[in-house]
């Protein structure tokens, strides 16, 4: 086992992982996070595919800015919810 | 139906899905060498486009109308976002994202990396054509800026007005450039239209390093419109 | 299992367990929480298809044009994966809206509380 | 004057004189068929010439209504009906002036003229507004359609047995021997015929549309007067040319007037004798009669023709 | 010619610049939205115009100048540039509806639609399989925005369940499209069909793309998202979902279906014909209009993707069958979802509003029968094909449910026709110019595309044919008095039947005067209406333009054309009538029930060939030919209404108009009998199963004749009972007819010529009585006699006819059958024929006692006589009926001389005017002679022994002491053979009303029960769409094993 593969099943093993908490946990924010971290590991993965590309974008925009959209609405809905 | 029964369907259905998956994973070898599309790529994209980044080369022209397409989906996104919330305005009072402090710290700290954040993404579409990165990627590092500004309860936030105007202005000018190209080179999106350059200079690759600003320009004035209508309506309007 | 195999089974895993998510989370953030999955696992399938083993990424910076050929991977892949990150982007921000608006209109994000329509 | 063969001036005489002697017969007939009911019945009964009798007074009366055109027309309709029959039916065979007018149609013709009096006649009666005329008529009417059925089939059976539908040849072909008759050659398709001709001869067990002696209804209890007088001479006639056309298809017809005299009588007296025995049917009783009995033996006979 | 590419950089480029503009300048966006729309539409119809005139050739448009598959191509072929067309311009015509709402929502909504339309104009032009996916998702994107355009809070829910459908689908879509480039290294379209698929996992991933793109079809019944934004979302957009999305969509999947290869074709059949099934059963359920209009769509869509999947090697002929259907679906979906808009309220009854504006009944009728494949419309040319495309590979059953689904369809839309026409709406119509112009643009280019498709069709192009013509040009006169069009009419009539007499054979001349100048004739009568009488003589033009052009068809194609419109104007024209809806429905679903077995009959018969003449019937191939005559049989004894398949005859004939009745039973009727007709006289006997064919109908016949009768003598309504009698009279025709002999044949014209006559007569009679008393009910009349003396004189002289009783013409209809049925060995339903003989006697006399005679009832002591012009047809009648019974030669002798011809034989000798058989004689003139001089002897007589006769008034003594609950059920025309009822009640047993009702039962318990399973639940709706995939996934596996 090479070390490229050793460090993908690694990342493999933790991206569905991080899946694997989104369905199951209570917590929406915590869903969300996690959806993130699995959006980082698997840019993590695009690098090691020869993507260096891929994996900026998806590390920017999949990772980054879809978290913070969430985080967005979740807080509106938090705002508005509670009143 | 019951809880059990309710999870039980999907699951059924996903194990058969897997197996349809696990039919495509068993089946699957990679190549050996490249395909013909992508050994094309390999051998002509230096000497058509003059991209040292293969990726941008296709993304700009070979698969221009593509990304066309995937500037309108933000531009369109973005529009009905706006549309979305724009007639269901928050609630008056405090306004920012709700579970982050603004504080003094933040909003000083974003004065201060705003226009850091900028250059940098403008630097990384700038140089689509030759590291990775473009367009998308240094629209989303703009956008951050906007989200930075946005966390912070910055009083000076880009007006959505401007944003849209850039955003606009930006896709207005990106699909004349392509009809530039069909008129003086090759074809839509051509990006021969101005000189290739010397290979691996900034200024080299012809129009893409044009067209991929625009895009960077637009994607981020889209995302940071998308952001700013999620966050708060008041200022929509 | 080597390199491609395990981003294969990876992406394959990320799309079931998103749609998994999908199709049992009731709530309405959730199920767009779980499609960000699966839309993540389409995008780790796209790429570990292209994906040519022991091969150097589609950039001529210090792979000199001659031996492009032989030594990149396969770029198409990778460029279709950018359009579709930002497509999902794009997905994932209108559903967002929608949950928003549905939440307004309704004080729920219970998906199985708007079925007015139906029949 | 193509459309009437072979037409002379004397044939009117000759179907006038027809008319005639049948009317006359008829009358006389009924009532001696009225007398010997009585004397069956142990009661005196009624002299034979009573039928002129009730004519002449008739005809005398001096009230005279009409209810309207068709009222007035109906009694001409079922006069008109009853003579048409007699001289579109040949009455004796052989003879050439007896034939009538009958070239004029076949069987056909006869079987469907039967219907334009009952028709007049229902029409007439309808006009007067008398609920209970109607109620006669749509008995009547109900009645005798599904008598007519085992008539229809026997005649059918009989028109295959010989191939024709001209009433002259069947006659032709039973003469010779008493069993040419089609009663021996065809007698199912005999009884099925005589079925419907037990019912539709207004006597009991079929009479329930006319049912003078209960319900002072049906047709005859509106008129009065000359028209009546012009029924009566109708059911002096009516039943007489009707009983010609089963004597014709099925008894081998009459070659002279003697001959016709017995063979109508005896027809005639079938009818009689049944009703003398038989209670009265309702009329729906009467339909399933119909279609119990008489249905079924005219399919048999259609059927081993 | 402008660059293709144009359309799409338009869109955009306006879009982009929507951006621009102030937020407050929502005109001037709206300006720059259409006039770029109006750009595109121009673009894509100048290509359309110059690539069907061949002035240019298809064009493949490259970009960035590498050839694909290493750059992105579009093209621009006809196809693509006429689809871009009706896209681009429903586009704008969407556009110019929703006005008010792009206003109000402001420019973002307008650069929301304008994306749209270019992304589905990309959809159609691209060849690049990527890129077929960026638009498919830049639709999504912007159909979910434009269902904002509602104000509707629904749509909202709809639009997320859309949502999260369109997630699924791209997931799969992306993991086949991403699998497909590895096995084909190429993304191009093209490339798929050139290069065989590489590795055992590609087929599975090009079933992953086809299936992702059905998906995107709505495909019953992973479909339940799509009706509910159908239901909820402006109707603008519901016209551009439905018609343009609809339209680009399919033509993408044509596009991968084409390339992909003849293997993957039956997947298109199959999906696309249990959608086309099961999304119009569902329809059955519907009562609100724009999800009607849903599952119209889902299943008109359905259809077309059957067709892409049964026609993959028609080559050209499938883009002509699939284009029809296609655009024809666009152009009429789009116009009803516009009509929507202007209808208020959503019940499917609430469309009664339309009747404020004729106009409107027009364009919502064009839209119906573009649906329900009429002639003229591009989707009648479509079925056509598409059924002989069956029957010739011998696709019976998938032909049967295709024509029993098309069956339903009609059934549904007609069904919301009736109620349109009959129904009262809720609230008035929201009037509103430019959107009445839309919907008026979109008939007009239903026209259009009619008259384009007809002649590509290589048969007669049914839009320019005359007697059609003359039927619409009584549209734009429909302003005009009704009586200077029935002018017009009879005068159409007229010249149409003297100018096609030529060349006839006797047979057919008879046919085309009873139906052409009789109907003439019958249209005197109708100068009795007053006022404009709106929407009556298109229909019946129509109907007549039908039946004129039936009996001078030569080929199958023309026969089933024109009885296609026969059958139409007749629906319109039934519809008219006061209480008629239910039975307008019952009598379009029978007839074009009928209808199919005709085109399936012709279609089997064909076996392949599109232009099959008539006369070649005769040569069919002997092991299909009892299937044809079964199948033509069937259609035409629909038509005449025989036993079992009768129940839509006697409440369509009751309750039409007055004048309208006696068309459509004394000449409407004809056309099944004369096809009935043609088919025994081309085919002759066949026999199924070691039964004789004719011997079956021979049997029909007289259980027509005989429970026809009876039932008519059962009833209470005049119409009603007159209609049973036309069942019982057809009856006879066709035992004649299939007794297969001379006489026979004689016999059956016989009647068809008596019962027009008579037949017409009665109805105008009783319809001139109803007119006065306002009922149709016998007990409610009585004593007419002396108040309308010559509607009785016609009515007397008509039962007289029909009974068969001499002197009248009816007599020789018996004596010819007599005379026929001597010849035949089948006896047994002769019985059912004698006994249906007395009781036609019954009811006929029950029609004049209970009218006429009796007493007259208070209420109508001071009716008139009816009014002129309805007795002036049957004047006409019994003038033609007195001289037809005593000079029976002037018409017989020719029609005789002719069926002599087609059987050699020569059965009655006609002596001057004395016909003599083999069997006997019929004297028509002697047994004149005879009658009218007996009853002028009698009458004499009876005068002058009562010459001073006294006229008195009846009494009344209907009601002896008291006035009872009921008190119709003591009148003695109630129930008027009652006993007759007690003994032969058990016939009246509604043993085919129960059968037939049971099966609309049993549809709309299914369609009830069925659409349960459209939970509402958007997840539901995912969990449904994955079970589809999964199981069209097993089964073509199975099937592919």
């Amino acid at each position: 086992m090479t070390l490229l593969t050793f460090m993908a099943a690694l990342l493999a093993v933790a991206s569905l992982g991080a899946a694997v908490i989104a369905l199951v946990t209570r917590s929406t924010v915590v869903a969300v996070l996690s959806a993130g971290l699995v959006s980082l590991f698997a840019s993590v993965m695009f690098l090691l595919l020869a993507a260096p590309d891929v994996a900026m974008t998806e590390a920017a925009i999949g990772s980054g800015l879809t978290t913070f959209l969430f985080f967005f609405v979740l807080g509106r809905i938090r705002r508005e919810g509670t009143k | 139906m019951n809880f059990t029964t309710r999870k039980a369907i999907p699951l059924v259905l996903l194990l058969l899905l897997g197996s349809v998956f696990y039919a495509l994973f068993a089946g699957y070898t990679p190549d050996e060498t490249l395909n013909r599309s992508a050994s094309y790529y390999a051998s002509q994209t230096v000497q058509d486009t003059g991209a040292q980044n293969v990726v941008t080369a296709i993304i700009v022209t070979y698969r221009g109308l593509d990304t066309l397409g995937e500037v309108t989906v933000l531009f369109l996104t973005a529009a009905i976002v706006g549309l979305v919330l724009a007639h269901s305005k928050a609630p008056k009072g405090r306004s920012g994202s709700g579970f982050l402090p603004s504080g003094e710290l933040l909003t000083t700290g974003t004065r201060m990396l705003v226009p850091v954040i900028l250059l940098f993404g403008a630097y990384v579409f700038l140089n689509g054509h030759l590291t990775p990165g473009g367009g998308f990627q240094g629209g989303a590092i703009v956008a951050s800026a906007m989200l930075l500004m946005l966390l912070s309860d910055s009083a000076e936030r880009f007006s959505h007005r401007l944003i849209s105007r850039i955003e606009s202005s930006a896709g207005l000018t990106y699909v004349i450039l392509g009809l530039l190209g069909m008129l003086f080179a090759g074809g839509f999106l051509d990006n021969r239209i101005l000189p290739l350059g010397s290979f691996g200079s900034i200024l080299s690759a012809g129009a893409i390093p044009l067209i991929y600003a625009l895009i960077g320009l637009k994607v981020g004035a889209e995302f940071s419109s998308i952001l700013t209508s999620l966050e708060a309506t008041e200022d929509s309007q | 299992m080597n390199l491609v195999q395990i981003s294969l089974a990876t992406g394959f895993l990320l799309i079931l367990l998103g749609l998994y998510g999908a199709l049992t989370n009731r709530d309405i953030l959730r199920m767009i929480v779980s499609f960000t999955i699966a839309d993540t696992g389409v995008n780790v399938v796209l790429v570990a298809v292209g994906y040519l083993p022991g091969r150097e990424a589609p950039i001529l910076d210090t792979i000199p044009v001659a031996e492009a050929a032989s030594r990149i991977t396969d770029p198409v892949p990778q460029a279709l994966v950018l359009t579709a990150i930002v497509i999902g982007l794009g997905v994932t921000a209108l559903m967002l809206a929608y949950a928003y608006r549905l939440f307004r209109a309704r004080g729920s994000l219970d998906i199985s509380e708007f079925t007015e329509l139906k029949w | 004057m193509t459309d009437f063969p072979n037409f002379q001036w004397a044939q009117v005489g000759y179907a006038l004189l027809t008319l005639f002697i049948v009317i006359n017969y008829g009358m006389v007939m009924t009532a001696v068929v009225r007398k010997i009911g009585a004397r069956v019945g142990g009661r005196y009964g009624i002299p034979v010439w009573q039928n002129y009798v009730d004519l002449l007074k008739n005809i005398a009366l001096r009230s005279k209504i009409s209810h309207g055109v068709m009222y007035y027309l109906g009694p001409v309709f079922r006069l008109t009906g009853g003579v048409g029959l007699l001289m579109f039916v040949p009455t004796i065979y052989g003879s050439e002036w007896h034939q009538n007018f009958s070239y004029a149609g076949d069987l056909i013709l006869a079987l469907y003229f039967v219907f334009f009096g009952t028709l007049g006649m229902a029409l007439g009666a309808g006009e007067s507004g008398h609920p209970h005329s109607a109620i006669g008529v749509s008995r009547g009417l109900a009645q005798v359609t599904m008598a007519e059925l085992p008539l229809a089939l026997g005649v059918y059976a009989l028109s295959l047995q010989y191939g024709t539908l001209d009433i002259t040849k069947i006659v032709a072909a039973q003469q010779g021997s008493i069993f040419n008759w089609t009663l021996f050659t065809n007698p199912i398709a005999t009884v099925a015929a005589m079925i419907a001709f037990v019912g539709t001869m207004m006597r009991s067990p079929f009479d329930v549309a006319m049912a003078p002696q209960e319900i002072p209804i049906g047709p005859p209890t509106e008129y009065h007067s000359s028209y009546l007088a012009l029924m009566q001479t109708n059911r002096a006639l009516f039943p007489v040319a009707k009983v010609v056309i089963y004597m014709n298809l099925f008894f081998g017809g009459a070659t002279s007037w003697a001959e016709f005299a017995i063979k109508v009588f005896c027809l005639y007296m079938v009818s009689v004798v049944i009703g003398v025995v038989h209670p009265r049917f309702r009329v729906e009783q009467s339909i399933r009669f119909f279609l119990k009995w008489g249905l079924p033996i005219g399919v048999l006979a259609i059927l081993v023709v | 010619m402008v660059s293709p590419l144009l359309i799409l950089v338009a869109g955009l480029g306006a879009a982009f610049l929507l951006g621009l503009l102030r937020d407050t300048s929502e005109r001037v966006a709206f300006y720059v939205t259409v006039a770029a729309l109006g750009f595109m539409s121009f673009v894509a119809l100048s290509w359309t115009v110059s690539l069907a005139l061949g002035q240019v050739q298809p064009v493949d448009i490259y970009t960035a100048d590498a050839r694909p598959p290493f750059a992105i191509n579009l093209r621009m072929g006809l196809p693509e540039a006429t689809l871009a067309s009706v896209v681009a311009l429903i586009g704008l015509l969407s556009a110019v509806f929703m006005r008010r709402d792009l206003m109000r929502l402001g420019r973002q909504s307008m650069a929301v639609l304008l994306v749209l339309i270019m992304a589905l104009s990309g959809l159609i032009m691209t060849r690049d399989l990527f890129n077929l996916f960026v638009f498919i998702e830049l639709i999504v994107i912007a159909s979910a925005g434009l269902v904002l355009l509602s104000q509707d809070t629904r749509a909202l829910g709809a639009g997320f369940k859309y949502l999260i459908v369109s997630q699924v689908i791209s997931i799969l879509l992306l993991i086949g499209v991403i699998f497909t480039y590895h096995a084909n290294g190429s993304l191009n379209i093209d490339d798929i069909a050139a290069t065989p698929m590489g590795f055992t996992g590609a087929s599975l991933a090009m079933f992953l793309v086809l299936i992702a793109l059905v998906l995107e079809l709505k495909p019953f019944p992973a479909n339940g998202w799509a009706l509910d934004i159908y239901e909820s979302a402006h109707p603008g957009f519901s016209a551009l979902f439905s018609a343009a999305s609809g339209t680009a969509t399919l033509f993408a999947v044509l596009k991968l279906f084409e390339a992909s290869g003849p293997d993957w074709a039956p997947l298109a059949t199959g999906i696309g014909l249990v959608t086309f099934v099961g999304a119009n059963v569902l329809a059955l359920a519907q009562d609100h209009g724009r999800r009607l209009l849903g599952y119209s769509s889902v299943g008109q869509i359905g259809l077309v993707l059957m067709v892409v999947g049964y026609g993959a090697d028609w080559g050209v002929g499938l883009y002509y069958v699939a284009g029809g259907l296609l655009i024809s679906h666009a152009i009429a979906k789009a116009g009803l979802f516009w009509l929507s808009g202007m209808v208020k309220a959503r019940q499917l009854t609430d469309w009664a509003a339309l009747r404020q504006n004729p106009v409107l009944v027009v364009a919502f009728a064009t839209f119906i029968a573009m649906l329900s494949g009429l002639p003229p419309f591009p989707a009648f040319y479509a079925k056509w094909t598409l059924v002989h495309a069956m029957a010739e590979y011998a696709d019976y059953p998938l032909m049967a449910i295709f024509l029993i689904a098309a069956l339903i369809e009609a059934a549904v839309l007609f069904r919301w026709f009736g109620m349109a026409i009959k129904r009262e709406a809720t609230l008035p119509l929201a009037y509103n110019l430019s959107h009445e112009t839309v919907v008026l643009i979109a008939m007009t280019a239903g026209w259009v595309l009619s008259f384009v498709w007809g002649p590509l069709s290589g048969f007669d192009n049914l839009v320019t044919v005359v007697p059609f013509l003359f039927a619409l040009l009584f549209l734009p006169l429909d302003i005009l008095p009704a009586r200077i069009k029935n002018v017009i009419a009879i005068a159409g009539l007229v010249v149409w039947y003297v100018t096609s007499t030529g060349g006839l054979d006797p047979l057919r001349m008879i046919f085309l005067t009873i139906m052409v100048l009789g109907g003439a004739l019958l249209l005197l009568a109708s100068f009795h209406a007053k006022g404009r009488r709106m929407g009556f003589y298109t229909p019946a033009m129509l109907m007549f333009a039908g039946m004129a052009l039936l009996v001078t068809s030569t080929t199958s194609f023309q026969f089933f054309a024109a009885w296609e419109f026969l059958t139409v104007g007749s629906y319109f024209l039934i519809l008219r009538g006061a209480n008629s809806e239910p039975h307008a429905l019952s009598y379009i679903t029978f007839s074009l029930g009928g209808a199919f077995a005709l085109l399936a009959g012709f279609a089997i018969a064909a076996e392949g060939h599109y232009t099959f003449y008539l006369e070649d019937l005769s040569e069919v191939a002997p092991e299909l030919a009892p299937y044809v005559f079964v199948l033509l049989a069937a259609g035409f004894l629909t038509k005449t209404a025989t036993m079992g398949l009768h129940i839509w005859l006697p409440g369509a004939h009751a309750e039409a108009e007055t004048d309208v009745s006696p068309m459509v039973s004394g000449i409407l009727l004809k056309a099944g009998l004369f096809g009935l007709f043609v088919l025994v006289m081309e085919m002759g006997r066949q026999e199924l199963y070691g039964v004789d064919l004719t011997v079956v109908l021979v049997w029909l016949g007289a259980i027509s004749a005989f429970i026809g009768a009876v039932l008519a003598a059962f009833q209470e309504d005049a119409k009603r009972l007159l209609a049973y009698s036309s069942i019982s009279q057809m009856g006879y025709a066709l035992f004649g007819l299939a007794l297969m002999n001379h006489l026979g044949w004689l016999l059956a014209m016989m009647f068809a010529i008596n019962h027009f006559v008579y037949k017409s007569m009665l109805f105008l009679a009783v319809g001139g009585v109803k007119e006065r008393t306002h009922t149709k009910l016998m007990y409610k009349m009585g004593g007419l006699i002396t108040l309308m003396p010559y509607s009785f004189v016609s009515v007397l002289v008509g039962i007289i006819a029909m009974s068969g009783v001499p002197p009248l013409s009816g007599f020789g209809g018996r004596w010819i059958f007599y005379n026929a049925i001597m010849t035949t060995d089948l006896r047994l339903p002769m019985i059912l024929i004698f006994m249906a003989g007395p009781v036609g006697f019954l009811y006929l006399f029950r029609l004049i006692h209970t009218i006429f005679l009796g007493q007259p009832k208070d209420e109508l002591r001071k009716v008139k006589e009816a009014p002129f012009w309805i007795l002036l047809p049957q004047m006409i009648f019994v003038a033609f009926l007195i001289a037809f019974a005593a000079l029976p030669g002037m018409i017989l002798q020719r029609v005789d001389g002719y069926i002599g011809t087609l059987f050699g034989d020569r059965p009655l000798v006609w002596t001057g005017r004395i016909i003599d058989s083999q069997y006997g004689t019929w004297n028509p003139v002697a047994i004149w002679g005879v009658i009218i001089a007996v009853f002028v002897t009698v009458l004499l007589l009876l005068v002058w022994m009562n010459h001073n006769a006294q006229r008195v008034k009846q009494f009344n003594i209907v009601f002896s002491a008291e006035r009872p609950f009921k008190p119709q059920t003591t009148h003695f025309a109630w129930n008027f053979f009652a006993p007759y009822r007690k003994a032969m009640g058990f016939l009246e047993m509604p043993v085919s009303t129960s059968f037939w009702t049971g099966v609309s039962n049993a549809l709309h318990g299914t369609a009830e029960f069925a659409r349960k399973f459209y939970t509402g639940n958007g997840q539901t709706y995912a969990v449904q769409l994955l079970l589809f995939v999964i199981a069209v996934y097993l089964i073509s596996m199975g099937a592919s094993s």
